[in-house]
Protein backbone atom coordinates (compact mmCIF):
# COMPACT_ATOMS: atom_id res chain seq x y z
CA UNK A 1 0.00 0.00 0.00
CA UNK A 2 1.26 3.55 -1.06
CA UNK A 3 2.67 5.03 -4.19
CA UNK A 4 4.22 2.69 -7.02
CA UNK A 5 5.42 4.22 -10.32
CA UNK A 6 6.59 1.63 -12.54
CA UNK A 7 7.07 0.88 -16.14
CA UNK A 8 5.77 -2.51 -16.17
CA UNK A 9 2.12 -3.36 -16.78
CA UNK A 10 0.16 -4.92 -13.66
CA UNK A 11 -2.85 -6.96 -13.15
CA UNK A 12 -5.67 -4.34 -12.16
CA UNK A 13 -7.85 -7.60 -10.17
CA UNK A 14 -5.11 -8.93 -8.31
CA UNK A 15 -3.89 -5.19 -6.86
CA UNK A 16 -7.39 -5.14 -6.03
CA UNK A 17 -7.72 -8.32 -4.14
CA UNK A 18 -4.34 -7.84 -2.57
CA UNK A 19 -5.26 -4.03 -1.34
CA UNK A 20 -8.66 -5.69 -0.01
CA UNK A 21 -7.27 -8.13 1.79
CA UNK A 22 -4.68 -5.86 3.23
CA UNK A 23 -6.93 -3.04 4.65
CA UNK A 24 -9.08 -4.93 7.82
CA UNK A 25 -11.61 -3.06 9.12
CA UNK A 26 -12.75 -1.55 6.41
CA UNK A 27 -16.41 -2.24 4.89
CA UNK A 28 -15.73 0.10 1.14
CA UNK A 29 -12.65 -0.57 -1.29
CA UNK A 30 -13.05 1.65 -4.48
CA UNK A 31 -11.05 1.34 -6.89
CA UNK A 32 -10.51 3.49 -10.21
CA UNK A 33 -8.52 2.35 -13.25
CA UNK A 34 -7.67 4.56 -16.04
CA UNK A 35 -7.43 2.86 -19.57
CA UNK A 36 -5.37 3.97 -22.78
CA UNK A 37 -8.80 4.65 -24.96
CA UNK A 38 -8.58 4.34 -28.91
CA UNK A 39 -10.16 7.47 -29.64
CA UNK A 40 -10.71 8.27 -33.66
CA UNK A 41 -10.32 4.91 -34.01
CA UNK A 42 -6.65 5.87 -35.09
CA UNK A 43 -4.51 5.81 -32.17
CA UNK A 44 -1.39 3.47 -32.48
CA UNK A 45 -0.25 4.04 -29.18
CA UNK A 46 0.52 6.22 -26.45
CA UNK A 47 4.74 7.42 -24.30
CA UNK A 48 4.05 8.73 -20.82
CA UNK A 49 6.88 10.55 -19.71
CA UNK A 50 7.66 11.83 -16.21
CA UNK A 51 9.79 13.15 -13.81
CA UNK A 52 11.53 10.40 -11.61
CA UNK A 53 11.63 11.44 -8.24
CA UNK A 54 9.64 14.48 -8.36
CA UNK A 55 6.50 11.87 -9.71
CA UNK A 56 6.84 9.52 -6.33
CA UNK A 57 7.49 12.78 -4.29
CA UNK A 58 4.16 14.47 -5.73
CA UNK A 59 2.21 11.38 -5.47
CA UNK A 60 2.73 10.68 -1.94
CA UNK A 61 2.02 13.44 -0.79
CA UNK A 62 -1.50 13.84 -2.60
CA UNK A 63 -1.87 10.27 -0.75
CA UNK A 64 -1.17 11.88 2.59
CA UNK A 65 -3.10 14.57 1.64
CA UNK A 66 -5.93 12.06 1.05
CA UNK A 67 -5.56 9.87 4.18
CA UNK A 68 -5.39 13.31 6.06
CA UNK A 69 -8.53 14.52 4.54
CA UNK A 70 -11.07 11.44 5.28
CA UNK A 71 -11.16 8.70 7.26
CA UNK A 72 -9.35 6.33 5.36
CA UNK A 73 -7.80 1.96 5.96
CA UNK A 74 -5.75 2.53 3.14
CA UNK A 75 -4.94 4.29 -0.13
CA UNK A 76 -2.86 2.77 -3.34
CA UNK A 77 -1.89 4.82 -5.96
CA UNK A 78 -0.32 3.03 -9.16
CA UNK A 79 0.87 4.97 -12.37
CA UNK A 80 2.55 3.63 -15.25
CA UNK A 81 5.34 5.38 -17.48
CA UNK A 82 6.76 4.42 -21.56
CA UNK A 83 5.15 3.12 -23.97
CA UNK A 84 1.34 1.30 -23.84
CA UNK A 85 -1.08 0.58 -26.60
CA UNK A 86 -5.05 1.20 -26.71
CA UNK A 87 -6.84 -0.92 -24.18
CA UNK A 88 -3.48 -1.14 -21.91
CA UNK A 89 -4.00 0.28 -18.07
CA UNK A 90 -2.40 3.10 -17.37
CA UNK A 91 -2.99 3.75 -13.67
CA UNK A 92 -4.87 2.64 -10.34
CA UNK A 93 -6.26 4.22 -7.40
CA UNK A 94 -7.78 2.62 -4.34
CA UNK A 95 -9.24 3.63 -1.14
CA UNK A 96 -10.49 1.46 1.57
CA UNK A 97 -12.75 3.03 4.49
CA UNK A 98 -15.22 2.01 7.00
CA UNK A 99 -18.10 3.89 5.14
CA UNK A 100 -18.40 4.26 1.04
CA UNK A 101 -18.79 8.10 0.67
CA UNK A 102 -15.26 8.57 2.30
CA UNK A 103 -13.73 6.16 0.10
CA UNK A 104 -15.96 7.75 -3.39
CA UNK A 105 -14.29 10.94 -2.35
CA UNK A 106 -10.84 10.32 -1.50
CA UNK A 107 -10.15 8.16 -4.79
CA UNK A 108 -12.27 11.01 -6.52
CA UNK A 109 -9.62 13.64 -5.06
CA UNK A 110 -6.97 10.89 -5.83
CA UNK A 111 -7.98 11.21 -9.50
CA UNK A 112 -8.30 15.20 -9.80
CA UNK A 113 -5.07 15.61 -8.08
CA UNK A 114 -2.86 13.27 -10.03
CA UNK A 115 -4.59 14.06 -13.25
CA UNK A 116 -3.13 17.93 -13.02
CA UNK A 117 -0.60 17.75 -10.22
CA UNK A 118 1.40 14.74 -10.72
CA UNK A 119 4.31 15.40 -13.21
CA UNK A 120 3.51 12.58 -15.95
CA UNK A 121 2.81 13.98 -19.68
CA UNK A 122 1.23 12.05 -22.19
CA UNK A 123 1.88 11.58 -26.03
CA UNK A 124 -0.44 9.96 -28.60
CA UNK A 125 0.91 8.18 -31.79
CA UNK A 126 -1.72 8.53 -34.70
CA UNK A 127 -2.32 8.12 -37.92
CA UNK A 128 -1.38 11.55 -38.47
CA UNK A 129 1.39 11.81 -36.32
CA UNK A 130 2.58 12.21 -32.56
CA UNK A 131 1.16 14.82 -30.28
CA UNK A 132 1.24 15.71 -26.66
CA UNK A 133 -2.04 15.82 -25.33
CA UNK A 134 -3.30 18.77 -23.89
CA UNK A 135 -4.47 19.68 -20.68
CA UNK A 136 -8.02 20.01 -19.90
CA UNK A 137 -9.42 22.91 -18.04
CA UNK A 138 -12.31 21.13 -16.32
CA UNK A 139 -9.78 19.00 -14.90
CA UNK A 140 -7.85 22.26 -13.69
CA UNK A 141 -11.48 23.10 -12.40
CA UNK A 142 -12.14 19.65 -11.00
CA UNK A 143 -9.68 20.69 -8.22
CA UNK A 144 -11.83 23.82 -7.29
CA UNK A 145 -14.41 21.29 -5.23
CA UNK A 146 -11.82 20.23 -2.50
CA UNK A 147 -10.28 23.90 -1.84
CA UNK B 1 25.95 25.79 -10.58
CA UNK B 2 21.97 24.63 -11.17
CA UNK B 3 20.78 21.44 -12.77
CA UNK B 4 17.88 22.51 -15.19
CA UNK B 5 15.34 19.63 -16.24
CA UNK B 6 13.22 19.96 -19.44
CA UNK B 7 10.19 17.55 -20.30
CA UNK B 8 7.61 16.77 -22.99
CA UNK B 9 7.50 19.34 -25.83
CA UNK B 10 10.07 21.91 -23.94
CA UNK B 11 12.33 19.29 -23.39
CA UNK B 12 12.02 18.45 -27.55
CA UNK B 13 12.01 22.36 -27.97
CA UNK B 14 14.89 22.44 -26.54
CA UNK B 15 16.05 19.65 -27.48
CA UNK B 16 17.99 18.37 -24.19
CA UNK B 17 16.49 16.72 -21.29
CA UNK B 18 19.23 18.26 -18.40
CA UNK B 19 21.99 20.56 -18.66
CA UNK B 20 24.27 22.11 -15.72
CA UNK B 21 23.40 25.67 -15.50
CA UNK B 22 25.96 28.44 -14.16
CA UNK B 23 23.85 31.30 -13.42
CA UNK B 24 23.47 33.83 -10.63
CA UNK B 25 19.62 34.06 -11.22
CA UNK B 26 17.87 35.18 -7.68
CA UNK B 27 14.53 34.01 -9.08
CA UNK B 28 13.27 31.38 -11.75
CA UNK B 29 11.58 34.02 -13.65
CA UNK B 30 15.53 35.49 -13.78
CA UNK B 31 16.84 32.24 -14.63
CA UNK B 32 14.18 31.89 -17.57
CA UNK B 33 15.63 35.75 -19.38
CA UNK B 34 18.99 34.54 -18.96
CA UNK B 35 18.21 31.32 -20.70
CA UNK B 36 16.05 33.09 -23.32
CA UNK B 37 19.20 35.12 -24.16
CA UNK B 38 21.35 32.13 -24.86
CA UNK B 39 19.54 30.57 -27.87
CA UNK B 40 16.42 30.94 -30.45
CA UNK B 41 15.13 27.54 -29.04
CA UNK B 42 14.79 28.38 -25.50
CA UNK B 43 13.29 31.98 -26.19
CA UNK B 44 10.78 29.59 -28.32
CA UNK B 45 10.01 27.64 -25.15
CA UNK B 46 9.53 30.44 -23.10
CA UNK B 47 8.11 32.50 -24.95
CA UNK B 48 4.37 31.73 -23.37
CA UNK B 49 5.20 30.99 -19.57
CA UNK B 50 1.06 30.53 -19.38
CA UNK B 51 1.81 26.94 -21.13
CA UNK B 52 4.55 26.18 -18.70
CA UNK B 53 4.97 25.03 -15.13
CA UNK B 54 7.93 25.14 -12.96
CA UNK B 55 9.00 22.99 -10.08
CA UNK B 56 12.08 23.90 -7.57
CA UNK B 57 13.54 21.02 -6.00
CA UNK B 58 10.64 18.34 -6.95
CA UNK B 59 7.94 21.06 -5.60
CA UNK B 60 5.68 22.84 -8.40
CA UNK B 61 5.89 26.68 -7.49
CA UNK B 62 5.59 29.64 -8.81
CA UNK B 63 7.89 31.88 -11.73
CA UNK B 64 8.59 34.33 -8.99
CA UNK B 65 9.88 31.66 -6.45
CA UNK B 66 13.74 32.43 -5.18
CA UNK B 67 16.40 30.12 -6.24
CA UNK B 68 18.63 30.84 -3.50
CA UNK B 69 19.90 27.08 -2.09
CA UNK B 70 17.92 25.46 -5.19
CA UNK B 71 19.61 22.47 -7.04
CA UNK B 72 17.47 21.21 -9.58
CA UNK B 73 14.63 23.54 -11.46
CA UNK B 74 12.56 21.62 -14.02
CA UNK B 75 10.13 23.16 -16.55
CA UNK B 76 7.62 21.35 -18.57
CA UNK B 77 4.00 21.83 -19.93
CA UNK B 78 0.87 21.26 -17.38
CA UNK B 79 0.51 17.92 -16.46
CA UNK B 80 -1.80 15.36 -17.92
CA UNK B 81 -1.44 12.23 -16.06
CA UNK B 82 -4.21 9.45 -15.14
CA UNK C 1 -22.35 -7.41 -17.19
CA UNK C 2 -25.49 -6.57 -15.73
CA UNK C 3 -26.67 -7.71 -12.86
CA UNK C 4 -26.08 -10.90 -10.65
CA UNK C 5 -27.86 -12.09 -7.60
CA UNK C 6 -26.35 -15.03 -6.08
CA UNK C 7 -24.97 -16.78 -2.57
CA UNK C 8 -21.38 -17.98 -3.57
CA UNK C 9 -18.32 -15.89 -3.30
CA UNK C 10 -16.95 -14.31 -6.07
CA UNK C 11 -13.51 -13.18 -6.99
CA UNK C 12 -13.55 -9.08 -7.05
CA UNK C 13 -10.52 -8.77 -8.45
CA UNK C 14 -11.43 -11.41 -11.45
CA UNK C 15 -15.06 -9.52 -11.68
CA UNK C 16 -12.78 -6.60 -12.41
CA UNK C 17 -10.49 -7.51 -15.00
CA UNK C 18 -13.55 -9.04 -17.18
CA UNK C 19 -15.77 -6.05 -16.90
CA UNK C 20 -12.77 -3.81 -18.12
CA UNK C 21 -12.08 -6.77 -21.08
CA UNK C 22 -15.85 -6.59 -21.76
CA UNK C 23 -15.97 -2.55 -22.24
CA UNK C 24 -14.52 -1.53 -25.07
CA UNK C 25 -13.68 2.21 -25.34
CA UNK C 26 -14.01 3.34 -21.83
CA UNK C 27 -11.36 4.99 -20.44
CA UNK C 28 -12.24 4.54 -17.13
CA UNK C 29 -13.42 1.92 -14.26
CA UNK C 30 -14.64 2.17 -10.94
CA UNK C 31 -15.48 -0.32 -8.94
CA UNK C 32 -16.70 -0.17 -5.34
CA UNK C 33 -16.79 -3.67 -2.96
CA UNK C 34 -18.74 -3.79 -0.15
CA UNK C 35 -16.67 -6.08 2.76
CA UNK C 36 -18.22 -7.14 5.96
CA UNK C 37 -16.95 -5.45 9.20
CA UNK C 38 -16.03 -6.33 12.46
CA UNK C 39 -17.48 -3.83 13.87
CA UNK C 40 -16.78 -4.03 17.78
CA UNK C 41 -14.89 -7.08 17.29
CA UNK C 42 -17.55 -9.41 18.02
CA UNK C 43 -19.02 -9.81 15.31
CA UNK C 44 -19.68 -13.67 14.32
CA UNK C 45 -20.65 -13.25 10.91
CA UNK C 46 -24.47 -11.89 9.32
CA UNK C 47 -27.16 -13.49 7.16
CA UNK C 48 -28.34 -11.65 4.00
CA UNK C 49 -31.98 -12.08 3.82
CA UNK C 50 -33.26 -10.92 0.08
CA UNK C 51 -36.68 -11.27 -2.12
CA UNK C 52 -35.92 -13.71 -4.85
CA UNK C 53 -37.36 -12.21 -8.14
CA UNK C 54 -37.64 -8.43 -6.94
CA UNK C 55 -34.72 -8.07 -6.23
CA UNK C 56 -33.32 -8.93 -9.76
CA UNK C 57 -36.02 -6.57 -10.72
CA UNK C 58 -34.80 -3.88 -8.33
CA UNK C 59 -31.15 -4.32 -9.23
CA UNK C 60 -32.17 -4.08 -12.88
CA UNK C 61 -33.85 -0.99 -12.86
CA UNK C 62 -31.44 0.44 -11.12
CA UNK C 63 -28.74 -0.33 -13.43
CA UNK C 64 -31.04 0.98 -16.35
CA UNK C 65 -31.20 4.51 -14.55
CA UNK C 66 -27.74 5.02 -14.16
CA UNK C 67 -27.43 3.54 -18.01
CA UNK C 68 -29.62 6.10 -19.13
CA UNK C 69 -28.45 9.14 -17.19
CA UNK C 70 -24.62 8.68 -17.93
CA UNK C 71 -22.72 8.35 -20.99
CA UNK C 72 -21.65 4.64 -19.68
CA UNK C 73 -20.30 2.01 -21.67
CA UNK C 74 -20.86 -0.67 -19.19
CA UNK C 75 -22.28 -1.29 -15.42
CA UNK C 76 -22.15 -4.66 -13.30
CA UNK C 77 -23.86 -5.05 -9.87
CA UNK C 78 -23.50 -8.23 -7.90
CA UNK C 79 -24.72 -8.78 -4.94
CA UNK C 80 -24.95 -11.94 -2.56
CA UNK C 81 -27.40 -13.28 -0.04
CA UNK C 82 -26.94 -16.02 2.68
CA UNK C 83 -24.10 -16.63 5.40
CA UNK C 84 -21.42 -14.17 5.21
CA UNK C 85 -18.21 -14.06 7.08
CA UNK C 86 -16.24 -10.71 8.84
CA UNK C 87 -13.92 -9.74 5.89
CA UNK C 88 -16.28 -11.33 3.23
CA UNK C 89 -17.06 -9.35 0.01
CA UNK C 90 -20.69 -9.12 -0.12
CA UNK C 91 -21.56 -6.89 -3.09
CA UNK C 92 -19.61 -4.94 -6.19
CA UNK C 93 -20.33 -2.50 -8.16
CA UNK C 94 -18.69 -1.70 -11.62
CA UNK C 95 -18.99 1.22 -14.03
CA UNK C 96 -16.92 2.13 -17.25
CA UNK C 97 -17.28 5.59 -19.08
CA UNK C 98 -15.13 7.22 -21.19
CA UNK C 99 -14.44 9.94 -18.94
CA UNK C 100 -13.86 9.45 -15.09
CA UNK C 101 -16.80 11.93 -13.81
CA UNK C 102 -19.70 9.31 -15.75
CA UNK C 103 -18.22 6.46 -13.93
CA UNK C 104 -17.74 8.01 -10.32
CA UNK C 105 -20.98 9.08 -10.27
CA UNK C 106 -23.04 6.05 -11.96
CA UNK C 107 -21.46 3.88 -9.11
CA UNK C 108 -21.93 6.38 -6.51
CA UNK C 109 -25.88 6.37 -7.63
CA UNK C 110 -26.35 2.52 -8.21
CA UNK C 111 -24.54 2.15 -4.20
CA UNK C 112 -26.83 4.64 -3.19
CA UNK C 113 -30.07 3.34 -4.47
CA UNK C 114 -29.57 0.07 -4.06
CA UNK C 115 -28.15 0.48 0.08
CA UNK C 116 -32.31 1.78 0.38
CA UNK C 117 -34.50 0.35 -2.51
CA UNK C 118 -33.14 -3.21 -3.45
CA UNK C 119 -34.73 -5.82 -1.47
CA UNK C 120 -31.65 -6.72 1.05
CA UNK C 121 -31.95 -6.85 4.36
CA UNK C 122 -28.80 -7.75 7.00
CA UNK C 123 -28.90 -9.51 10.25
CA UNK C 124 -25.92 -9.79 12.34
CA UNK C 125 -24.86 -12.27 14.72
CA UNK C 126 -22.75 -10.94 17.68
CA UNK C 127 -21.73 -12.14 21.13
CA UNK C 128 -24.65 -10.06 22.42
CA UNK C 129 -27.24 -12.51 20.03
CA UNK C 130 -28.61 -11.49 16.44
CA UNK C 131 -30.04 -8.16 15.69
CA UNK C 132 -31.22 -6.71 12.50
CA UNK C 133 -29.59 -4.49 10.90
CA UNK C 134 -31.42 -0.66 11.23
CA UNK C 135 -31.94 1.32 8.04
CA UNK C 136 -29.64 4.83 8.35
CA UNK C 137 -31.45 8.36 7.65
CA UNK C 138 -28.02 9.26 5.84
CA UNK C 139 -28.65 6.24 3.15
CA UNK C 140 -32.22 7.62 2.71
CA UNK C 141 -30.81 11.06 2.48
CA UNK C 142 -28.06 9.93 -0.14
CA UNK C 143 -30.77 9.18 -2.81
CA UNK C 144 -32.15 12.86 -2.58
CA UNK C 145 -28.55 14.31 -4.44
CA UNK C 146 -29.95 12.67 -7.33
CA UNK C 147 -33.32 13.91 -7.25
CA UNK D 1 -56.47 -14.90 -3.15
CA UNK D 2 -53.33 -13.15 -2.89
CA UNK D 3 -49.80 -13.96 -1.92
CA UNK D 4 -48.75 -12.26 1.11
CA UNK D 5 -45.18 -11.82 1.58
CA UNK D 6 -43.14 -10.93 4.68
CA UNK D 7 -39.46 -10.39 4.94
CA UNK D 8 -36.97 -9.73 7.53
CA UNK D 9 -38.05 -8.75 11.15
CA UNK D 10 -41.51 -8.76 9.57
CA UNK D 11 -41.44 -12.35 8.98
CA UNK D 12 -39.80 -13.32 11.99
CA UNK D 13 -42.75 -11.89 14.09
CA UNK D 14 -45.06 -13.16 11.83
CA UNK D 15 -44.43 -16.59 12.17
CA UNK D 16 -44.49 -17.14 8.36
CA UNK D 17 -42.48 -16.10 4.97
CA UNK D 18 -44.95 -16.59 3.06
CA UNK D 19 -49.35 -17.01 2.68
CA UNK D 20 -51.90 -17.21 0.79
CA UNK D 21 -54.94 -14.48 1.87
CA UNK D 22 -58.61 -14.59 0.81
CA UNK D 23 -59.25 -10.52 0.27
CA UNK D 24 -61.55 -8.43 -0.80
CA UNK D 25 -59.36 -5.15 0.53
CA UNK D 26 -59.18 -2.22 -2.26
CA UNK D 27 -56.05 -1.11 -0.94
CA UNK D 28 -52.72 -2.26 0.49
CA UNK D 29 -53.82 -0.27 3.73
CA UNK D 30 -57.00 -2.35 3.93
CA UNK D 31 -55.29 -5.42 3.33
CA UNK D 32 -53.18 -4.51 6.60
CA UNK D 33 -56.35 -3.90 8.73
CA UNK D 34 -57.61 -7.11 7.77
CA UNK D 35 -54.43 -8.53 8.86
CA UNK D 36 -54.15 -6.83 12.10
CA UNK D 37 -57.39 -7.60 12.99
CA UNK D 38 -56.56 -11.58 13.01
CA UNK D 39 -53.92 -11.79 15.61
CA UNK D 40 -51.84 -10.19 17.78
CA UNK D 41 -49.01 -10.96 16.38
CA UNK D 42 -50.21 -9.53 12.67
CA UNK D 43 -51.57 -6.30 15.17
CA UNK D 44 -47.98 -6.41 16.71
CA UNK D 45 -45.77 -6.77 12.98
CA UNK D 46 -47.82 -3.67 11.56
CA UNK D 47 -47.82 -1.59 14.75
CA UNK D 48 -45.02 1.22 13.50
CA UNK D 49 -46.14 1.24 9.86
CA UNK D 50 -43.53 4.08 9.39
CA UNK D 51 -40.85 1.00 9.89
CA UNK D 52 -42.54 -0.86 7.00
CA UNK D 53 -41.97 -0.66 3.36
CA UNK D 54 -44.65 -2.32 0.61
CA UNK D 55 -43.99 -3.72 -2.56
CA UNK D 56 -47.39 -4.64 -4.86
CA UNK D 57 -46.38 -7.15 -7.61
CA UNK D 58 -42.37 -6.83 -6.56
CA UNK D 59 -42.57 -2.71 -7.04
CA UNK D 60 -42.01 -0.63 -3.98
CA UNK D 61 -45.17 1.35 -3.25
CA UNK D 62 -47.79 3.23 -0.88
CA UNK D 63 -50.04 1.72 1.46
CA UNK D 64 -52.58 3.52 -0.30
CA UNK D 65 -51.97 1.75 -3.55
CA UNK D 66 -54.94 -0.50 -5.13
CA UNK D 67 -55.03 -4.22 -4.93
CA UNK D 68 -56.92 -4.69 -8.48
CA UNK D 69 -55.11 -7.50 -10.58
CA UNK D 70 -52.72 -7.74 -7.85
CA UNK D 71 -51.44 -11.11 -7.11
CA UNK D 72 -48.25 -10.29 -4.72
CA UNK D 73 -48.03 -8.15 -1.70
CA UNK D 74 -44.82 -8.04 0.25
CA UNK D 75 -44.26 -6.84 3.39
CA UNK D 76 -40.77 -6.01 5.11
CA UNK D 77 -38.47 -3.30 6.86
CA UNK D 78 -36.79 -0.59 5.01
CA UNK D 79 -33.92 -2.02 3.46
CA UNK D 80 -30.79 -2.46 4.31
CA UNK D 81 -28.34 -3.68 0.96
CA UNK D 82 -24.79 -2.96 0.26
Amino acid sequence: MGVRVQQEAFDAGAELNAFSSDVDGAGAVVTFNGVVRNDGGDMAGMEIEHYPGMTERALGQIRDEAMSRWSLEGALVIHRYGPLKPGDTIMMVATAARHRADAFAAAEFLMDYLKSRAPFWKKEARATGEEWVSSKQEDEDALDRWS
Amino acid sequence: MIDVLYFAWVRERIGLPKERVETEAATVAELIEELKAREDRYAMAFSDLASLRVAVDQDLTDFDAPLAGAREVAFFPPMTGG
